[in-house]
């Protein structure tokens, strides 16, 4: 039975339809890549099953429950979480304190045990802390030293490192990645291939990614699929999606399925 | 490829020409200079104040508003002009030249204007313009022909005076300008430095006579503002002497490390300590014993605590690290400054020790808001409704004429007088109902706006505040809420306990409760539930992302600051005894905003800076209250224009507003990556540009 | 890390009730209820009978009258929040400058018995000083107050400008003493006239028509031509209008200074109808049309002109309609109430006013 | 192609922003006729330099010159009305304006109507797909599209040169292709182009020459077949 299963999702924009009748699923441990257009309804797919838009019709199933309608938050503490296009930290907090933010659905003090300084939540801001350096430290030497400076000091691409290690201290059963390379040159979007598989296979993650640069889709993915305006054209492994003569039509033009 | 590199001083050069001459800089400040001279009569600022005594016999604070704006005028002429960012510097003589031609425009534009009014009557239109600020304050009491002529000479005399400031080292510099401003404080101050200095038992004829200061007491005032301002900005060098003793053999001359200079500014503090016991001693032995001694010993001691607990702070809060230490060194402050409002009402006697309320009134309003704002980052502007409803349900429930006592007695609402024996309940029994109902009201409120956005929320507050002072006053709600009659004969907590009935008592437990919400706030700001307003305030939607309630903890940021809103408006009714709609104007929620942000939006001691001197200065200066909006409006343009961040910022809050403009200085995200990709990749080059 | 084990932990009646949507049952109840309650007490009022037609028909008359002076100055909040983002709190300010300053024209005029020898001339001075003093307070605002802060947080101008608000008023009150002073009368606005059996004011006819034509000719000014066209692409984005050749700068300031004008021009014509200033005579029109402006759909200039009227409209009959039969006394004092409940109601259903658009989009 | 004539000049040009200093001395020009690319890692400073050349961002020393005059220090609107503009990085359309009225504000500063008609004309037959959306709002087209309105929006100042910020940021596959036929095309009707690109193979695919900006200065510059064949280029590209 796979983790994530959406069927027939529509929404539209003004009179747009920016999904349409779209079945997409996401199998424990897989990682799936999708790719289209801009404007293909990658982005508004994701906000859709995270929560942010609402969709006009179809199922969205997380792991046998229906979680259509539930507010983004109630969606996170169920286990999936995100990234964003534009990389979108609170840059005016400390790296630590931004991966820490991401423990809060895996927490539960409130106002009066913060302000009796109750035992249980001192505990917990403990292990909060613990487990937000625990994921600083997945990413080797680049986070973890800087615990204490600003998230608006990070260069670029650590940028999008501490904004995966803030997805993942939500402790996540799917993780969805929109463009984790954007920006990014040739040497870093070899790092970020490496990255995806080290999530799935150390952290157990089920990942679903949006991606432009072919390479990585082929570096990383067991399946991909390709949306256009909104509907899916085509779905399989990479070979399969990007030999498709729509696929090659609508996004990839000859030169790209040439060098396929 | 052609390399010919412009040298740096062909570089200056070319900036200079494009910043203009100083004579150029000098005419538009002066014209500036002159408007805003005129502006100060005009607007009546300089009559209203003539009367007012800061050196007696000497100078009036009216003159002293269009002297000081000369004297500025000049300092401002002669700075340093930008181009493209850049600042140009300029030669000595043009800083002089530019003073000198900024007052002699000053001059010329006041002076003109002195004789056109003379000969036209405009004071059916300026109604500030009086004969006797254009015949006589303008124009040193001369004729106007001689007094334009006076104020053409004053006009450079100052400027130049204030572009010499310039030329001072800036060491030098804050001294001068400190012991100026202690002398116009300790003037205009006079009459509540004068009750505290009698109570204390100290003799006052030599500082002060007829309402300003002798001359003796305004040299002795320059003096210390002068030396006491020297002595902190050569800190450093005080300090680094000191360890240099203490540490015989140490030999090392360098920069001293933080922990060192903890240890130095604890050991002031304690030194302090030890001249106020042996104060005190002196007071409680001395003949005749002097209670003034022994308070006087424990503000010092106390204030000593305060300015050590602040040098830690500021040598340790820049690194995050540091943050822990910091916080502990704001516990020691806090505890000062607690101590010393402890004891401060005792000095002052009634009349102050009512403001005092009103401030602490003021300051627990201030901390509520604070959480909305500050924490949440919801703009209320209606916040007075909370206040409104905290008093009237006070009111309600202790009232002698309250409609829940009265029904019966006679009609409520009428204006007829009718008062029951007893009120509904006790200020006690009140205070928690007062809470839920708060509570509640923060709900009620807070729950439709959920979803707007920064300034539509603060319009629809602003309306909601308006919608409930509307309904209160209305003849709709008057049998119940006695409308524009207000409800009168509010008792005071029960007399048995502790006597409220004086202002000082009041005031005491005034004190209680706002020790208790900013020990609330505090706690708050660093848990969980602080750091996801945090984070709701820098981005809701990824809050909402990584798990966050918005919509839950929105509301619990209105309900929290609901419920100290309404414990602030239960006080004020039992402050005043009557409370009547007009109390509960736009004003008070625009007055608390201004307060919390000109001492550092999201800032616990900002807060409290910021009632003292917004709320407790007007009731004290009661001759500014007719221009104390002004003033306010003055202030938040300005605060917002030159300190963003407040008087005493929120660390994380500085953060937030530097980061803003930065961000918005790039404009972009990938141009904002090569600025820092350039910083971490050569700081040597950055740091030769600047 | 084994992935067999992985299971979504939710019971599934607990969903159920987390997917209900609060939120939108309690404004669809709220509504409910407001709704029946209007209902109620307008027929309630209507069977009293205690009004005639031409009772309501004046009222509404006198509501178009009031909506269009808001109109007017929504249209200042409008174009400033459409090109800065900025809730320029000062208009109303600004507004009050105009009327307020040119009282001593007035009076000048009076005393030279121009104001009723030659009437027209006279107007037409008034409007000229109005909409000249305004201007130029919105342009030295925009400069002095606002400039400096390009590109600094939203909160920060906001602040900025309730600060300005309060600074503009207290010198006003400054320069021209607290007291509230009255127009002197010009003999050609007094009278009555009727159009299609409407009766109607003829200085209400004169803020209608005058509102009008200052809408339309705006509307033209900024949909028409290049200036208009340099404004609109400012307020969506700066840099790239200055990529086009466009000076940021000086558009920023034609657009205060129209705002300004219009204040102006609305500051007499309130004068026309409530003939009366006082310094803090900007306050409270500046609340309702700055409302106006969001009720029309904020940065769109028709939906300030439409929001405008229906406020005044709801203002004016709206209390009366609805309280009277609830026995409600003096209705009219809670004529507040009824701006600011329509502002919320607004933004609860439609944050982007009437003419506003609906994506409102979140991520 | 090239009259060897230089139209734009840029000499020992720094910039910062605040204290941190993101161009460390750039020379290049680019020569009437050319299509010149300027490459890079991220963050080298690519996106400054072109901001620098428009004064969004003030350059703090040396001189830009557009034909000769120098242009440093000016403000934004005037340097454009020397002939200069700027496709923007993501295209940053006016959205609620018509595509016709994005394109005439794009002649915002040109008077001679004829001359404004005659490029009206020339960039519809370039993009026949915006003759058919005239009169429908900007935001509404789709990606492509709206790439070709912005490239339109640009040529419909007439300028002497036309600046690109990484035009291929953010499209399919497909359509990087389209664009950069686009740049060869728009090229071979007479303007200078000066490209940004991280896509550098296919930026020096229809480039005349290249340079390779790295931390803020220039590290390479030559042809662009002799930069395709180099391995200094690979280093520099990629190195770090």
């Amino acid at each position: 039975m796979s983790l994530l299963e959406v069927t027939g999702l529509s929404k539209r924009f003004g009179g747009l339809a920016a999904v349409d009748d779209v079945d997409f699923h996401a199998d424990e441990g897989e990682i799936v890549s999708v790719i289209g257009p801009n404007g293909a309804g990658k982005t508004t797919l994701f906000n859709i099953v995270t929560g942010f838009y609402e969709h006009e019709q179809g199922t969205i199933e997380f792991g046998g429950h229906n979680i259509a309608g539930l507010q983004p938050n109630q969606i996170t503490k169920l286990g999936i979480s995100r990234t964003f296009q534009a990389v979108r930290l609170f840059p005016a907090m400390t790296v630590l304190e931004n991966v820490m933010v991401g423990q809060h659905s895996r927490s539960r003090s409130g106002v009066f045990g913060s302000i009796l300084q109750l035992p249980g939540t001192k505990q917990e801001e403990q292990r909060i802390e613990e487990k937000a350096r625990e994921m600083l430290a997945f990413f080797g030497r680049a986070l973890l030293p800087r615990a204490d400076e600003l998230a608006s000091g990070l260069a670029y691409a650590d940028r999008r490192r501490l904004e995966i290690a803030r997805a993942m201290a939500t402790e996540p059963k799917v993780l969805l990645l929109d463009e984790p390379t954007a920006g990014m040159n040739a040497r870093e979007k070899e790092e970020v291939i490496e990255l995806v598989g080290r999530l799935r296979r150390e952290m157990g993650y089920t990942i679903v990614l949006i991606e432009h640069d072919m390479p990585v889709v082929k570096g990383v993915s067991d399946r991909v699929v390709a949306l256009d305006f909104g509907r899916k054209i085509a779905e399989g492994t990479y070979e399969e999606v990007s030999s498709n003569e729509r696929v090659i039509e609508a996004y990839l033009g000859t030169e790209h399925a040439e060098t396929a | 490829m052609a390399t010919v590199t412009e040298t740096a001083a062909a570089i200056a050069r070319r900036r200079a020409a494009r910043a203009g001459s100083a004579a150029r800089r000098g005419l538009r400040g002066g014209l500036l200079g002159g408007v805003i001279v005129i502006y100060l009569a005009a607007v009546g600022l300089v009559e209203r104040f003539n009367g007012t005594n800061v050196i007696t016999g000497v100078i009036t604070l009216g003159p002293i508003f269009f002297l000081a704006a000369m004297l500025l005028t000049g300092y401002l002429a002669s700075r340093d002009p930008k181009v493209d960012g850049q600042v140009v510097p300029v030669t000595a003589r043009d800083r002089l030249m530019a003073g000198l031609v900024a007052g002699a425009v000053t001059g010329v534009v006041v002076g003109a204007f002195i004789l056109l009014f003379n000969a036209v009557n405009i004071r059916d239109i300026f109604v500030s313009l009086s004969p006797i600020v254009l015949g006589d304050i303008l124009t040193f009491g001369q004729e106007p022909a001689v007094g334009a002529l006076l104020q053409v000479g004053v006009a450079v005399l100052l400027a130049v005076a204030g572009a010499s400031l310039r030329l001072l080292n800036p060491a030098n510099r804050k001294p001068f300008v400190a012991g100026l401003a202690t002398l116009l404080i300790v003037g205009v101050m006079e009459r509540l430095l004068r009750v505290m200095l009698d109570t204390l038992g100290l003799e006052t004829a030599w500082l002060y006579r007829r309402g300003g200061l002798t001359t003796t007491g305004a040299i002795a005032m320059f003096a210390v503002g002068a030396v006491v301002s020297y002595l902190a900005t050569h800190r450093a060098a005080i300090f680094q002497r000191l360890a240099g003793e203490r540490r015989i053999g140490g030999g090392d001359g360098g920069a001293l490390p933080p922990s060192t200079q903890e240890n130095l500014a604890f050991g002031l503090g304690l030194a302090s300590l030890g001249l106020s016991g042996f104060l005190a001693v002196q007071g409680l032995v001395g003949e005749p014993a002097s209670g003034g001694l022994l308070i006087l010993a424990l503000v010092i001691g106390l204030l000593a605590i305060g300015v050590a607990a602040v040098t830690v702070r500021k040598r340790t809060g820049g690194s995050a690290r540091g943050s822990v230490r910091a916080g502990r060194a704001g516990i020691g402050f806090f505890a000062a400054i607690a101590g010393v409002f402890v004891i401060v009402p005792l000095i002052v006697g009634v009349f102050l020790s009512h403001a005092m309320v009103t401030v602490g009134i003021y300051v627990l309003l201030g901390l509520g808001l604070n959480i909305v704002v500050g924490y949440a980052g919801l703009l209320d502007l209606g916040y007075v409704a909370f206040f409104a409803v905290g008093a009237y349900s006070m009111a309600l429930f202790t009232a002698l004429q309250s409609s829940l006592v009265t029904e019966g007695v006679g009609e409520f609402g009428s204006g007829s007088q009718v008062a029951a024996e007893q009120p509904w309940t006790d200020f006690w029994v009140a205070l928690p109902m007062v809470i839920v109902i708060a509570v509640v009201a923060g709900v009620v409120i807070g729950a439709p706006v959920l979803r707007l956005r920064g300034d539509y929320l603060a319009i629809v507050t602003l309306g909601f505040g308006e919608i409930v002072r509307v309904i209160v006053r209305s003849d709709w709600a008057a049998p119940f809420l006695g409308g524009s009659q207000g409800i009168k004969q509010i008792q005071p907590p029960a007399p048995d306990v502790f006597d409220f009935g004086s202002p000082q008592n009041l005031y005491y437990l005034v004190l209680v409760f706002i020790l208790l919400a900013i020990y609330v706030s505090w706690r708050l700001q660093y848990s969980r539930v602080g750091r996801a307003w945090a984070a709701m305030r820098e981005d809701e939607d990824v809050a909402e992302a990584m798990g966050v309630s918005v919509i839950k903890y929105k509301l619990l940021a209105f309900a929290m600051g609901a419920a100290v809103g309404c414990l602030s408006g239960a006080f004020f009714a039992v402050q005043l005894s009557v409370i009547t709609p007009d109390s509960f104007e736009l004003l008070v929620s625009i007055t608390v905003l201004a307060a919390i942000i000109l001492g550092g939006l999201g800032s616990i001691p900002g807060v409290i800076i910021g009632a003292v001197v917004l709320v407790g200065l007007p009731e004290v200066l009661r001759d500014f209250a007719e221009y104390r909006l002004l003033f306010y409006g003055a202030i938040l343009v300005g605060i917002m224009i030159l300190r963003p961040e407040g008087l005493i910022a929120s660390a994380r809050r500085r953060r937030e507003l530097h980061e803003r403009n930065i961000e918005a200085r790039f404009a972009g995200e990938y141009a904002a990556g090569e600025a820092e990709a350039a910083l971490t990749a050569a700081p040597g080059e950055a740091k030769q540009e600047t | 890390m084994s992935e067999a084990t992985t299971t979504v932990e939710a019971p599934q009646r607990r969903l159920f009730l987390q997917r209900v949507p609060w939120r939108a049952i309690i404004l669809i109840g709220l509504s409910a209820i407001l709704l029946v309650g209007i209902v109620l007490g307008t027929a309630a009022t209507l069977q009293q009978g205690r009004f005639s037609g031409a009772d309501w028909t004046r009222l509404a008359v006198g509501g178009v009258t009031r909506g269009s002076v808001y109109a007017i100055i929504a249209v200042g909040y409008t174009l400033v929040y459409g090109i800065l983002f900025l809730i320029n709190f000062a208009h109303g300010e600004v507004f009050m400058a105009g009327a307020f300053s040119t009282l001593f024209v007035a009076r000048a005029l009076d005393e030279a018995g121009m104001l009723n020898g030659s009437p027209f001339l006279s107007i037409g001075i008034l409007f000229a000083s109005s909409m000249l003093i305004s201007m130029v307070v919105a342009i030295v605002l925009e400069r002095v107050a606002y400039r400096p802060l390009r590109g600094s947080p939203r909160l920060i101008l906001l602040i900025t400008a309730i600060g300005a608000s309060l600074f503009l008023q207290n010198s006003f009150r400054g320069f021209f003493g607290a007291g509230s002073t009255a127009y002197p009368n010009i003999d050609v606005l007094v009278g009555q006239m009727s159009i299609f059996g409407v009766a109607i004011q003829r200085k209400q006819l004169i803020v209608i028509l005058g509102a009008l034509i200052l809408m339309v000719g705006l509307y033209l000014f900024i949909e028409r031509t290049k200036t208009g066209r340099a404004m609109r692409a400012v307020g969506e984005d700066k840099e790239i209008a200055a990529l086009m050749g466009i000076d940021v700068d000086r558009v920023i300031v034609t657009t205060f200074a129209i705002g300004g004008l219009l204040a102006g021009a609305a500051g007499i014509l309130f004068v026309f109808v409530f003939n009366q200033v006082n310094y803090f005579m900007g306050f409270v029109p500046g609340i309702k049309a700055f409302t106006a402006a969001v009720l029309g759909g904020i940065g769109n200039v028709l939906g300030a002109g439409i929001g405008g009227i229906l406020l005044g409209v709801l203002e004016s009959v709206g209390p009366r309609l609805v309280l009277t039969g609830a026995g409600i006394p003096s209705p009219d004092q809670l004529q507040p109430v009824v701006a600011f409940g329509v502002l919320v109601l607004v933004l609860l259903f439609r944050p982007g006013g009437i003419l506003g658009s609906e994506e409102e989009k979140r991520a | 192609m090239s009259d060897g004539a230089a139209v734009l000049e840029l000499e020992e040009v720094h910039a910062a922003y605040g204290a941190v200093l993101v161009l460390n001395g750039i020379s290049l020009e680019v020569r009437r006729g050319e299509i010149v690319c300027l490459l890079g890692p991220n963050a080298a400073g690519k996106t400054t330099t072109l901001r620098a050349i428009l004064g969004l961002t003030a350059p703090t020393a040396g001189e830009i010159r557009v034909e000769g005059d120098r242009v440093d220090g000016l403000p934004t609107p005037r340097i454009v009305a020397k002939g200069i503009t700027m496709v923007p990085e993501n295209r940053r359309l006016f959205a609620k304006m018509s595509v016709r009225e994005n394109l005439e504000i794009g002649a915002q500063l040109r008077s001679d109507d004829a001359g404004i008609k005659r490029d009206q004309d020339r960039v519809l037959e370039l993009f026949p797909r915006l003759s058919e959306r005239l009169s429908q709002k900007a935001g509404t087209l789709s990606g492509g599209e709206q790439q070709m309105l912005a490239i339109g929006r640009a040529l419909m100042a007439s300028p002497k040169v036309l600046l690109m910020d990484e035009p291929s940021m953010g499209l399919a596959p497909i359509l990087v292709e389209q664009v950069f036929k686009t740049i060869r095309e728009i090229n071979e009707q007479g303007t200078t182009i000066f490209l940004v690109e991280q896509n550098a193979k296919m930026a020096l695919s229809i480039a005349n020459r290249g340079y390779i900006l790295r931390g803020g200065e220039i590290v390479l510059a030559d042809t662009a077949q002799n930069l395709r064949d180099s391995a200094q280029m690979q280093e520099a590209y990629l190195g770090g």
